[in-house]
């Protein structure tokens, strides 16, 4: 999976240059997400853009990092979420769970 | 539309790489096909998302990733309906039992038959002994405008 | 990869906008299976391009465009090859009385049996009573290294 | 078939915006042309850059619209051709047949 971490302000912002999320690559994800988060790596915003397609297991893998940072205190923001993916979280109302930001900057600028 | 015949028959292994080409396929034929939808990548997406889950199911729930074992899927296409079929030869469940996910209390699991029951018009699990099949049907109708029985 | 089986099985009717669905469905079953081609990206355009030329060749000479006929082509991989099948119910014709095209004298038709001949491995078409059939196989192994009969 | 002509220096450049020709839209392409040399534009540059697919039929309709415009006196290049694509030309040997030039520019300055 081509995921790439870039260190901005704190926060860490994994990038997913993956077009899609699938059951085949969400394991991947969720076992990064787990392991930043060990290593203290609580403030995470995912940029979502190249993203076009997530499936259940991908809701699932997301879902897993932000309970995990916010076990820490911390959370798991989304950004850049393409449209139709953003239908996804819409239907099973985890756009309600998840913060989500136009794109990186509005993520970093609205942190309370 | 009523002559648009098409099917298609996959045998892939249990393997999860090949879910992407199984949701392709869907995405693709939709793009060809004259449909009443409103909005075709919309109906595309869908499709995708809902042969995906099905057969991921297949491979983790009935075939436990067992990478020498197959699954069968059908789509075809008639009489402006998608019909979707996926084969396993797990030991099978009971449908109606799955109830939809609690919202208040969101799990990392158990939203793949949420999505395959919201998006489609009909889910169906029926199990035979020599096998068990999941099928999933979409009406290719304006909305509201579901077909009479012929 | 012995134990890669996939199998692939399309009706379509003989319309060319369903071309580009069956060439696309070639060139992403090459992206996702594990082959010694030194290059999967050309093998893939390879495909698309048997599978385009076949079909499209199914379409024209054999059903005249009838939209209301349908063409078959099965996509099998098994045992280090690919092996297609593209059915016909037109008349057919001799395979071995297609020359190649004169390339100081080039014209407009006559280049997609050219193509299939040079890209894959081996080609047949065989006719029956019930059909015919167009078979292609293309070999998934180091260049030069032909698998040994079994 | 999603096509744009454009008039540069007095040639009718025309740009293909199609990821693939085939059997399908390659009849299009084919009497487009055609009409072009009808109307006395025989001085015709094909720009390639989006298409990455050709078969038999799409070279085919290329090859028409050469033969077409020298019967004219006029001529009909190529330009941005895929790798993929321009294999299927030598395949042919028909890179032989056409000129083909990097881009629009090359094929304007080139002119003999
Ligand atoms: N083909 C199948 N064979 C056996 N059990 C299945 C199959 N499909 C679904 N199930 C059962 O139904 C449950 C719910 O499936 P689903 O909603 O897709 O969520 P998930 O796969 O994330 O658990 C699964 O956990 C599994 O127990
Ligand atoms: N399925 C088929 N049924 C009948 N004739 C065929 C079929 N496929 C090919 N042919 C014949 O072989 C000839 C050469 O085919 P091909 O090399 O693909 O070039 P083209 O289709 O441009 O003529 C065709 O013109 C046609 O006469």
């Amino acid at each position: 999976m081509n995921l790439e971490l870039q260190k901005i302000n704190g926060y860490s912002v994994l990038f997913v240059h993956e077009e899609r999320i699938d059951a085949h690559n969400s394991g991947e994800l969720k076992t990064y997400l787990l392991h930043l988060i060990e290593q203290g790596q609580i403030q995470i915003v995912v940029q979502l853009e190249g993203v076009r397609f997530i499936d259940s297991s991908g809701l699932g893998a997301l879902l897993s990092g932000h309970k995990n940072a916010i076990t820490k205190s911390g959370k798991l923001a989304l950004v850049n979420v393409q449209k139709q993916v953003l239908s996804m979280f819409e239907l099973t109302r985890l756009n309600r769970v998840f913060e989500i930001y136009a794109n990186v900057d509005e993520a970093l600028n609205n942190d309370t | 539309m009523g002559a648009e015949i098409i099917q298609v028959d996959v045998i892939i292994p249990t393997q999860t790489k090949y879910l992407e080409l199984i949701g392709q396929l869907g995405e693709q034929i939709v793009q060809k096909i004259d449909t009443f939808a409103a909005d075709k990548d919309t109906l595309a997406y869908h499709l995708n998302l809902v042969l995906t889950e099905a057969t991921a199911n297949a491979i983790k729930h009935a075939h436990h990733n067992n990478p020498e074992d197959t699954v069968k899927i059908a789509i075809h296409i008639q009489d402006d309906a998608i019909n979707i079929k996926v084969y396993d030869h797990g030991p099978g469940f009971d449908l109606q039992a799955v109830l939809s996910p609690d919202f208040d209390q969101p799990k990392e699991h158990g939203m793949g038959l949420f999505f395959i029951r919201t998006l489609m018009d009909s889910v169906a699990y029926i199990r035979t002994e020599d096998g068990n099949v999941l099928e999933i049907i979409k009406y290719l109708r304006p909305t509201g405008a579901k077909p009479t029985c012929s």
